[in-house]
C-alpha cells in the first residue's frame, strides 16, 4: 500500500496535477506518523511513509493548505473524507485547489495493542492483506490485523470515501456498527455513576489543548477560549472555567459538525475518551431528529440550523427514561 | 362542614356563575324543594344544614345532566351526593333499612336497583 | 439582612423580551408572588441564549437555570424558539450524560399573558432547585475532589 | 471603565414600600464605576428626568443605571432623557425592580437584597455597554388591510383619505363581511345594507384603494416599512375584467343544488354565483366543489351565455407580489359550531337556529323574503325561544371563556324586532346577566322589556325536545325559582363568537402574537389597543377581541391613523441592536446564515493581511443592519464567537450572569 | 380477539337477555368474551365522593385482572360500564384515590389505570366497525323503526366517559342502522328515565318514562332498545302506555341469525 501511493504521490507531482502532496512521515517513533507536506521528488522518495500508524486525519491541514496558491494533492481515508466533506459545506476548503486521492483503509492500527503483544525491538510495520508484519529485532512477526486495531476501527462506521477526485483501493460501503453502545452503557448507569465516571476521566485533563488542535471540527479562525473578547477565554485551569466546562461547550460547538472520527481520543495524552461525549450528542440528534451523519454530503442541513414544529420539548430529557 | 362537603365533592361552588342551567336540566325538579343550582349557592353559603333536612337529596337520580351541561364544570350532582353523605353517615342516617327491601320487591325489579339503593341511602 | 442558614438556592432565569418577559411583568402586575431568589435577565429570544452562559451561571453558583420564551408558533423571531428548543434539548440532555442533576434545568415556555404561569413556574422550579439542594457537580471537576 | 450613575426610583410607593430605596442607592453607591448615586420619588416625572440630565452633566457620566419599573415600560423614556443631555441612549440600562421585584415581593429585606444585585446586573451590563447610533431604513408609502369586513374597509378608506395607497385582501368573492348578513343594527335599528353598501361602493371606486377578492395572503417577509407580501388570487375561473355582473350566468347554471352560504345554508344557489345582489366587486365566481364543468369537462352553459365572454374554466391562482410599509389584520370573527351543545337539539331541528341565521330569516333579501318563517314548515313562529352565552362565559374544557359582548344587545334587538313585526308572537330570552353598556344600549334593552313586553327570564334553558312540530324547552326561572316548560316554534341560539380560522396561520407570517383563543393580543391593553406588539402590525375590529359595529368603526379608523402616522414618516429609525460579526474570527462557515429568519446575513470574500506581508482571502459574514431584528439566533449557531448582538452582547450577559451569581 | 368480559350481577339474573345474547352475537362477530373468573358487583353507582375507597375495589380488581391477562375489559351493563370506566379513569388521574387503593390492596406496584375499559358497542363500533358488522347481518330487520334509548350512564359525564357526544349521541342508531332497521332519533333518548327512584315513587318515575314513551312515540318509533337493565325494567314497568323495549344484544342476535340456531 505504502507503494502504491508513492508512486501515485510521485505520478501527481510529475505530471503537474499537483505542486504539493499532503501525506504522512515518521515522527519521534515509527508508529507516531504526523502529517506532512511534500515538494519534491527527493522528499517523497526518502520521508513518504503509509502505514497501519497513518491514522491522522489530514483533512483539517487542507484549511490553510487550499488557500495557499497552487494544488495540493491529498491522501484520505473514509473516515478523513467525511471530515472533508464537511469542512467542504463549511466553505472551510478551497476545493479547486485540492486533488483528493482516496485511500481505502483496513483500519488503523493501536501501538498499546502491540506492545501488550510482547513486541519489542520492533524496527518497522507492514501490511500484507489481512494481516500485519512487524519486523523486530529478534525477527518477523505476524499478527492479524483485528488483533491489534485502534478501538475507533473496530467500530468503524463507513469504509466510503466521500469525495475524491481519484480512488485507491476499493469503493467502501458504510458499515453496520455498534458505535453508541458504550454511550449506551453511561445512559443506563444512574446519575451519580455517570457523574463519578466523568469526574474521573475529565478530571485528569491537563488542558494541553490537543483535542481541540486535531480535531477537524475545531478549526475555528480563532477559538473562543483563546479570543479575549470572548469573556470565555482561558488558558490552563487558571481560574475557574474549568476542564468540564471546556469540554462541554467544545462538545457543543461541534454538534452535528463532528464527523465522529475519533482523532480527539486517539490524541489524549490522559487518555480521556473524549469521543464518548461527541457520539452522546451523535446518537441524541440520531434518535430525536432523524439519522443525521455530518460529512456525509455537502448538503444536508445540520440539526442545530434546523427545526420541525413538532420536535421534543427540552423536558424529554427528563421524561425519556434513564436514571 | 361546609370544608367536609367540599371536601368529600372535590366541588368549588366559587366556580358557579349562577346561570342556572344545571336548574334548567334537572329531571327531578319538582321533587326537590331546592334545587341544584340552589345547592351550589347554599354550600357556598355554608347553609348546609338546611340541604341536609331537605327531601330533594334522595330524589337526585344521579343522572348528571347537570354535570353535563353545567359550563362552568362545577358538578352540582357531586355536591348532592356530598350532602346526602353527610346524612346516611351519621348515626342513624340510614334512608334505606333491608327490612324494607322484600316489600320492595317485584318479580322483574333487576338488582342494580337495590344494590344502588344500598348504596345511596344507608351507609 | 436576616441571617438564614438555610439554603437559598441562587437560580437564573432568562426570559425572552416579547413573550416571557412581559410574562414576569405581568405578574408582577399581578402581584403573584415567587421566591425572591430568582433572578432574570432580559434576553431579545430564548434563541440568544448561548449555552456558555447556562454554564456561566452554574460555574459562578447557581444552582439553577431556567429558560423562558415564547411558545413554539409564536415566536417573535418566528423561529427562534425553535432553535432554542433543539440546542436546550441537546445541552441539557449533555448536562444530563456527565452526571449532572436533570432539574437543574428546565425550559418553559411563557406567554406575555401568562403572567400567572410565569409565577407557578417559578415557584415550581424554586422549589425543585430548593429539594435538590446546592449545586456542586458543576463546578470544578478537577480542583474540587471530595 | 464607564463613570456610572445609579438612579433609584420609588414609583410613589410602588417600589419604596417593599425596597428600602436609600439603602439600594446606598450599597449600588459602592461599586466600582459608579460616581453618581440617588434615589427620586417618581424619576420617570419631569423633575426625575431633570435630575438624570444634571446628574449627567455635572459627574460625566458615560453610563446610567436606572432602578424602576420593567424596561418595556419607561426604557425608552430614560433612553430619551439621557439623549437630551447628551449622553447616548444606548449607554442606559434599567433594573426592574418594580414588576420583578417589589410588586413580587413582600418581605422588605429580601426585596431589598434582591433589588441591589439587580442593580449590579445592569451596572454590570453597563459597563460594557457600547454606544450605538440606529441607521435608518426607507418606508413604503403603501398599506395592506387584511379582511374586507366593515374594520378592513374603514380602515382602507381612512388611510386612503390621508392620500396613502392601500390595498384589500378579502378571502371571500365580495367585500362587506360579516356585516352584510346583518338585518338591522342596534340600537338604532337602521338597516345594516344600507349604511355599509355605501361604503363599499366607496372602497371599490376610490383611487387610492385596490381590492383584491377572493384572494389571501400567502407569505409575509421583511419588516415594519418594508414589508414583502405575497398575495394569491384564488382562480374564480371568470375573468374578472371582462365581467360585467349582469348575473344571467347566475341563473342559467343548471347546478341548482348548492348550500348557499350567504344565507348560511339556509337555501340554494348555483355553481356559478354572485354572494348578493351589491357584492363589490359585482363579479361572479364559480364554485368548484360543484361546477359540473370543472368537475366533469361536460357543461358550459355559463360560457355559452355570457356575452362579454369571461368565463375561463382554465384559470389557475394567481400570485402577486407587493410591498407595503404597514399591514393591517381585519379578519374578523365567526360564531362557533354548536356541535357541543346538542341539548339545545341545533342539529335535530332546522327550527333550532343561530342568531345570524335568524338575521338572514329576518332579512328582506333573506331566504324567506324577509317574513318570519320557520326552516320546517315555513309557518309562522307564535313563541320564540332566545338563548344567551351559548357557549360562551365557559370553563376551558366547555367552551369560550369570555364573554361574546355583542350577543345582549342583538338579541335584544331581534326580540323586539320580532314584537313589532309579528305582536302576536311570544318571545322569551333566557339570559345569565344582560350586559348592556354602550351609548343608548340599555335604554335599548328597557325597551325591549318594558314598550315590546318580551319575556326576559333570568336563568337558561336546560333542554330543547322536537316533537310533534314543537319545541319543548325546558328552561329554569331562577328568580322564580320554578322549572318553566315551553312549547315553543323556534329557538334562537345566541352562539359565541370567536376569530376566524384563517387568523392563527396569519399571525405566524405576521410574527405577531395571539392570545389562546386566537385574538390577536394588543401592544398595550389600555394604551396601544390598535397595534400589534410587532411593529408595523395593526389590529382593526373583532379579530383582536368581540366588538360590536360602532366599536369595530371606532377601532379601524384608530388603526388607520396609527397606520397614516407610519406611512407618513419617510423613513424609520432602526433598532440598533442588531447583529455584528468580527470578521478576523468569521469561518465563513454559513451556520450564522442557515438560522437567520430575517435573510440579513450574507457572505463576501474579503482579503485580509496575513503575516510576513502576505495577504490571505477569507470567506466572512456580513449582516444588513436595516433586514437584522436582533434575535440573536446566529450568535449561538456561530461556534468561534465571531457573531454577537449589540446591546446584548455575549461579555455583556454574561456580565449580569456573574454579577447575579456573585 | 379475546377480550376479558364483567357481565355483572344483573346480567346473571333478571338480565340474562342482555348477556346471553351479547356473547352469542359476539361469537358469530369472531370475538370471545371471556368472563373474568372471580368478579364482585360493582356497586351499581359510581362513588362520587373522593373519600370513598372501598367502593372502589371491585372494579379495581376487575380491572387488574384483565390488564394481567393482558386484556381489555369489556362490559354490557350500562352501570357497570359507567362505574369501573369513572373508577378506572380515577386511578389514572387522582394520586390520592390510586395511593390508598393501592396501600388497602397491598399492591406493589401501584394500578394506574393501564387497562382500557370497552363498553360492548364500543368494540362493535371501534373493533369491528358497524360496516363489517352489516356484512355479517343474516336476518336485516328491514323496516322496523327503531329508537335508541341511551339513558344516562354510557354518555355522561362526557370528559370522563368519552363514549359518543353526550347531547346528540349516534353509535345505537349506527348500530340500528348496521342491522337493517331504520333509527328513529328523537331527543329525550338521552334523558333520565327516573331508574334510580322506582323503587322510591313510582310515580316519579312513571312521569319520566311517559314523557321518553310520548317524544319516541311522536318521532315515529315503534320499538326502543337500551343497553341498560333499569331502564328496560322502568321504561316496561313503569310506563303508561310504553312501546316495546329489548335489550340492543337482542336485537342483535336476531340479526346475525344467532337466535334461530340457539332454539
Amino acid at each position: 500500500m505504502q507503494e502504491r501511493l508513492k508512486q501515485k504521490a510521485l505520478e501527481l507531482l510529475e505530471n503537474g496535477t499537483a505542486d504539493r502532496i499532503l501525506g504522512w512521515k515518521i515522527g519521534e517513533f515509527f508508529y507516531d506518523l504526523t502529517p506532512a507536506v511534500f515538494k519534491t521528488r527527493q522528499e517523497i522518495q526518502e520521508e513518504f511513509v503509509y502505514s497501519p500508524f497513518a491514522g491522522a486525519n489530514l483533512s483539517k491541514y487542507l484549511i490553510a493548505e487550499s488557500r495557499k496558491g497552487g494544488k495540493v494533492a491529498v491522501f484520505l481515508k473514509p473516515c478523513d473524507s467525511y471530515s472533508f466533506t464537511q469542512l467542504l459545506k463549511e466553505h472551510r476548503i478551497w476545493r479547486e485547489n485540492v486533488y483528493v486521492v482516496g485511500v481505502q483503509c483496513g483500519g488503523m492500527c493501536d501501538m498499546e495493542k502491540l506492545r501488550a503483544k510482547g513486541c519489542e525491538g520492533v524496527l518497522s510495520v507492514g501490511e500484507d492483506g489481512e494481516n500485519i508484519v512487524v519486523e523486530t529485532l529478534y525477527g518477523t512477526n505476524v499478527f492479524p490485523r483485528a488483533e491489534l486495531l485502534e478501538d475507533r476501527c473496530i467500530t468503524c462506521k463507513s469504509k466510503k470515501v466521500v469525495t475524491f477526485d481519484e480512488l485507491i483501493g476499493e469503493q467502501g460501503t458504510e458499515l453496520e456498527s455498534d458505535r453508541f453502545s458504550q454511550v449506551a452503557q453511561l445512559e443506563a448507569m444512574t446519575s451519580q455513576e455517570r457523574f463519578a465516571f466523568w469526574q474521573k476521566e475529565l478530571s485528569r485533563c491537563i488542558r494541553c489543548n490537543a483535542c481541540r488542535n486535531v480535531c477537524p471540527a475545531c478549526s475555528c479562525e480563532k477559538c473562543v477560549f483563546d479570543n479575549p473578547g470572548s469573556g470565555v477565554r482561558n488558558k490552563a485551569a487558571a481560574d475557574s472555567f474549568e476542564e468540564s466546562l471546556f469540554h462541554i461547550i467544545r462538545a457543543f460547538h461541534v454538534t452535528g459538525r463532528c464527523t465522529d472520527c475519533g482523532e480527539c481520543s486517539r490524541v489524549c495524552p490522559q487518555n480521556i475518551p473524549l469521543h464518548l461525549l461527541n457520539r452522546k450528542m451523535i446518537k441524541d440528534m440520531n434518535e430525536l431528529y432523524g439519522t443525521y451523519q455530518a460529512g456525509a454530503d455537502p448538503d444536508t442541513k445540520p440539526p442545530l440550523t434546523d427545526f420541525t414544529l413538532d420536535d421534543e420539548e427540552p423536558s424529554i430529557v427528563h421524561t425519556r427514561g434513564g436514571q | 362542614m361546609m370544608d367536609t362537603i367540599k371536601r368529600i365533592s372535590g366541588v368549588n361552588p366559587r366556580k358557579c356563575m349562577k346561570c342556572g342551567k344545571c336548574t334548567a336540566s334537572c329531571p327531578a325538579f319538582d321533587e326537590m324543594e331546592f334545587h341544584p343550582h340552589q345547592f351550589v349557592d347554599m354550600v357556598e353559603n355554608g347553609r348546609i344544614d338546611q340541604l341536609m333536612q331537605s327531601r330533594g337529596i334522595d330524589f337526585c337520580l344521579s343522572c348528571f345532566a347537570c354535570v353535563e351541561r353545567c359550563p362552568r364544570n362545577v358538578e352540582p350532582a357531586k355536591l348532592i351526593e356530598a350532602v346526602r353523605l353527610a346524612v346516611v353517615r351519621q348515626q342513624g342516617g340510614d334512608h334505606l333499612r333491608p327490612e324494607a327491601i322484600p316489600h320492595l320487591l317485584d318479580e322483574n325489579l333487576p338488582q342494580q336497583a337495590i344494590t344502588a339503593a344500598f348504596r345511596k341511602y344507608r351507609k | 439582612m436576616s441571617v438564614n442558614n438555610e439554603f437559598q438556592p441562587t437560580i437564573v432565569a432568562f426570559c425572552c423580551n416579547w413573550c416571557s418577559y412581559a410574562g414576569a411583568d405581568l405578574s408582577g402586575t399581578n402581584r403573584l408572588q415567587y421566591p425572591a431568589n430568582v433572578k432574570i435577565i432580559r434576553i431579545p429570544c430564548s434563541c440568544r441564549l448561548n449555552p456558555m452562559f447556562i454554564l456561566r451561571a452554574f460555574q459562578r453558583g447557581a444552582d439553577g437555570v431556567i429558560l423562558c420564551g415564547c411558545h413554539p408558533g409564536d415566536c417573535h423571531y418566528t423561529t427562534g424558539n425553535y432553535y432554542a428548543r433543539r440546542r436546550m434539548t441537546l445541552l441539557f440532555s449533555m448536562l444530563d450524560y456527565l452526571g449532572i442533576e436533570r432539574d437543574r434545568t428546565r425550559v418553559e415556555w411563557v406567554s406575555a399573558a401568562e403572567g400567572a404561569k410565569f409565577a407557578a413556574t417559578m415557584n415550581d422550579f424554586a422549589a425543585t432547585i430548593h429539594k435538590l439542594g446546592p449545586n456542586r457537580r458543576l463546578e470544578d471537576l478537577r480542583c474540587r475532589k471530595d | 471603565m464607564q463613570r456610572v450613575g445609579v438612579f433609584v426610583c420609588w414609583c410613589g410607593s410602588n417600589i419604596a414600600a417593599t425596597v428600602d430605596v436609600e439603602k439600594v442607592a446606598e450599597v449600588l453607591g459602592q461599586e466600582p464605576g459608579v460616581v453618581f448615586s440617588t434615589h427620586y420619588q417618581y424619576m420617570c416625572s419631569q423633575s426625575g428626568q431633570e435630575l438624570i440630565q444634571n446628574a449627567i452633566r455635572e459627574h460625566s457620566l458615560t453610563g446610567v443605571v436606572v432602578c424602576s419599573c420593567s424596561p418595556r415600560m419607561h426604557e425608552n423614556t430614560f433612553r430619551k432623557t439621557c439623549e437630551k443631555a447628551g449622553l447616548n441612549p444606548y449607554m442606559v440600562e434599567i433594573a426592574n425592580i418594580r414588576e420583578q421585584c417589589s410588586w413580587i415581593h413582600k418581605n422588605k429585606e429580601e426585596a431589598t437584597q434582591k433589588a441591589v444585585i439587580l442593580g449590579r446586573a445592569a451596572i454590570a451590563k453597563v459597563h460594557l455597554n457600547a454606544p450605538l447610533t440606529a441607521g435608518t431604513s426607507p418606508v413604503k408609502k403603501r398599506a395592506l388591510v387584511i379582511g374586507g369586513g366593515i374594520a378592513g374597509i374603514q380602515t382602507a378608506l381612512d388611510i386612503a383619505d390621508a392620500g396613502f395607497e392601500v390595498d384589500i385582501v378579502e378571502k371571500e368573492p365580495t367585500i362587506g363581511g360579516k356585516m352584510t348578513q346583518i338585518d338591522k343594527t342596534f340600537p338604532t335599528l337602521d338597516c345594516a345594507a344600507c349604511i355599509l353598501t355605501p361604503k363599499m361602493v366607496d372602497a371599490a371606486q376610490n383611487e387610492k384603494i385596490k381590492i383584491y377578492s377572493y384572494s389571501e395572503v400567502q407569505s409575509v417577509k421583511g419588516f415594519v416599512g418594508n414589508f414583502r407580501v405575497t398575495i394569491k388570487k384564488k382562480a374564480r375561473y371568470v375573468d374578472e375584467t371582462k365581467c360585467t355582473g349582469c348575473g344571467l350566468c347566475t341563473e342559467k347554471c343548471p347546478q341548482k343544488k348548492v348550500p348557499n352560504a350567504f344565507n348560511l345554508g339556509l337555501d340554494q344557489r348555483r355553481a356559478i354565483y354572485i354572494p348578493f345582489a351589491q357584492a363589490v366587486p359585482k363579479i361572479a365566481t364559480i364554485d368548484a366543489d360543484y361546477c359540473t364543468m370543472l368537475k366533469t369537462g361536460k357543461c358550459g352553459v355559463c360560457s355559452k351565455v355570457c356575452t362579454a365572454g369571461a368565463i375561463d374554466y382554465k384559470q389557475t391562482d394567481r400570485f402577486i407580489e407587493e410591498e407595503y410599509g404597514a399591514i393591517v389584520v381585519a379578519t374578523g370573527f365567526n360564531p362557533i359550531k354548536l356541535d357541543q351543545y346538542d341539548e339545545f337539539a341545533y342539529s335535530q331541528s332546522p327550527d333550532v337556529v343561530t342568531s345570524l341565521e335568524f338575521e338572514r330569516l329576518m332579512n328582506a333579501a333573506g331566504p324567506t323574503g324577509g317574513t318570519l318563517l320557520r326552516p320546517s314548515d315555513g309557518t309562522h313562529p307564535k313563541t320564540i325561544v332566545f338563548v344567551q352565552c351559548v357557549g360562551s362565559r365557559c370553563d376551558d374544557s366547555k367552551g369560550k371563556s369570555y364573554c361574546s359582548k355583542i350577543c345582549c344587545m342583538y338579541t335584544a334587538k331581534h326580540a323586539m324586532l320580532c314584537r313589532e313585526k309579528y305582536p302576536d308572537t311570544d318571545v322569551y330570552v333566557f339570559y345569565i346577566d344582560v350586559r348592556t353598556p354602550g351609548k343608548n344600549f340599555d335604554e335599548f334593552y328597557r325597551r325591549a322589556v318594558e314598550e315590546y313586553g318580551v319575556h326576559y327570564v333570568k336563568g337558561m334553558v336546560g333542554k330543547v325536545v322536537p316533537e310533534n312540530g314543537k319545541l319543548k324547552v325546558q328552561a329554569s326561572d331562577l328568580l322564580g325559582n320554578r322549572q318553566l316548560h315551553i312549547d315553543a316554534d323556534m329557538v334562537v341560539l345566541a352562539a359565541a363568537i370567536e376569530p376566524d380560522k384563517s387568523a392563527r396561520p396569519l399571525a405566524t407570517m405576521l410574527t405577531a402574537s395571539m392570545d389562546t383563543n386566537d385574538f390577536f393580543t394588543e401592544a398595550h391593553p389600555k394604551l396601544r389597543p390598535v397595534e400589534s406588539p410587532t411593529a408595523g402590525i395593526f389590529l382593526s375590529g373583532a379579530c383582536q377581541g368581540p366588538k360590536d359595529i360602532p366599536e369595530t368603526v371606532a377601532q379601524a379608523s384608530a388603526a388607520a391613523a396609527k397606520v397614516i402616522g407610519l406611512l407618513a414618516k419617510d423613513s424609520l429609525i432602526c433598532n440598533p441592536c442588531t447583529a455584528a460579526p468580527d470578521e478576523l474570527m468569521c469561518n465563513g462557515c454559513s451556520s450564522c446564515e442557515k438560522v437567520c429568519p430575517y435573510g440579513a446575513i450574507t457572505y463576501i470574500d474579503k482579503e485580509f493581511r496575513g503575516p510576513n506581508r502576505t495577504t490571505l482571502v477569507r470567506r466572512v459574514a456580513q449582516v444588513n443592519p436595516a433586514v437584522c431584528q436582533g434575535c440573536g439566533a446566529c450568535t449561538v449557531a456561530c461556534p468561534s464567537g465571531a457573531m454577537d448582538l449589540k446591546g446584548f452582547s455575549n461579555k455583556q450577559i454574561m456580565a449580569e450572569v456573574d454579577a447575579i451569581c456573585r | 380477539m379475546t377480550y376479558s368480559y364483567f357481565p355483572g350481577c344483573t346480567l346473571k339474573t333478571k338480565g340474562k337477555d342482555l348477556d346471553i345474547w351479547g356473547r352469542a352475537s359476539a361469537e358469530a362477530l369472531g370475538f370471545h368474551l371471556q368472563e373474568l373468573d372471580q368478579w364482585q358487583c360493582c356497586g351499581a353507582v359510581y362513588p362520587m365522593a373522593k373519600d370513598e375507597i372501598a367502593t372502589r375495589l371491585s372494579s379495581v380488581r376487575a380491572l387488574m385482572a384483565a390488564g394481567e391477562a393482558g386484556q381489555e375489559l369489556v362490559t354490557l351493563c350500562s352501570a357497570c360500564h359507567h362505574v369501573i370506566k369513572r373508577v378506572n379513569r380515577d386511578m389514572q388521574t387522582d394520586e390520592t384515590i390510586r395511593d390508598r387503593v393501592s396501600r388497602y390492596l397491598g399492591l406493589q406496584t401501584p394500578y394506574a389505570g393501564e387497562t382500557t375499559v370497552l363498553h360492548y358497542l364500543e368494540v362493535l363500533r371501534d373493533r369491528i366497525g358497524f360496516d363489517n358488522l352489516k356484512q355479517k347481518v343474516v336476518n336485516p330487520l328491514t323496516g322496523r323503526k327503531i329508537g335508541a334509548y341511551y339513558g344516562c350512564m354510557l354518555l355522561r359525564p362526557a370528559s370522563e366517559m368519552g363514549f359518543d357526544n353526550p347531547e346528540n349521541p349516534t353509535i345505537l342508531e349506527d348500530f340500528i342502522r348496521a342491522i337493517g332497521a331504520e333509527p328513529v332519533v328523537y331527543a329525550r333518548r338521552n334523558e333520565c328515565c327516573g331508574g334510580y327512584c322506582t323503587i322510591k315513587s313510582k310515580d316519579y318515575a312513571r312521569k319520566q318514562v311517559d314523557a321518553i314513551m310520548e317524544n319516541a312515540r311522536a318521532c315515529g318509533a315503534q320499538e326502543l332498545i337500551t343497553a341498560c337493565p333499569l331502564c328496560l325494567y322502568n321504561l316496561t314497568e313503569n310506563a303508561t302506555d310504553g312501546l316495546p323495549v329489548a335489550y340492543f344484544t337482542q336485537l342483535l342476535a336476531e340479526a346475525l341469525g344467532v337466535k334461530e340456531e340457539q332454539k
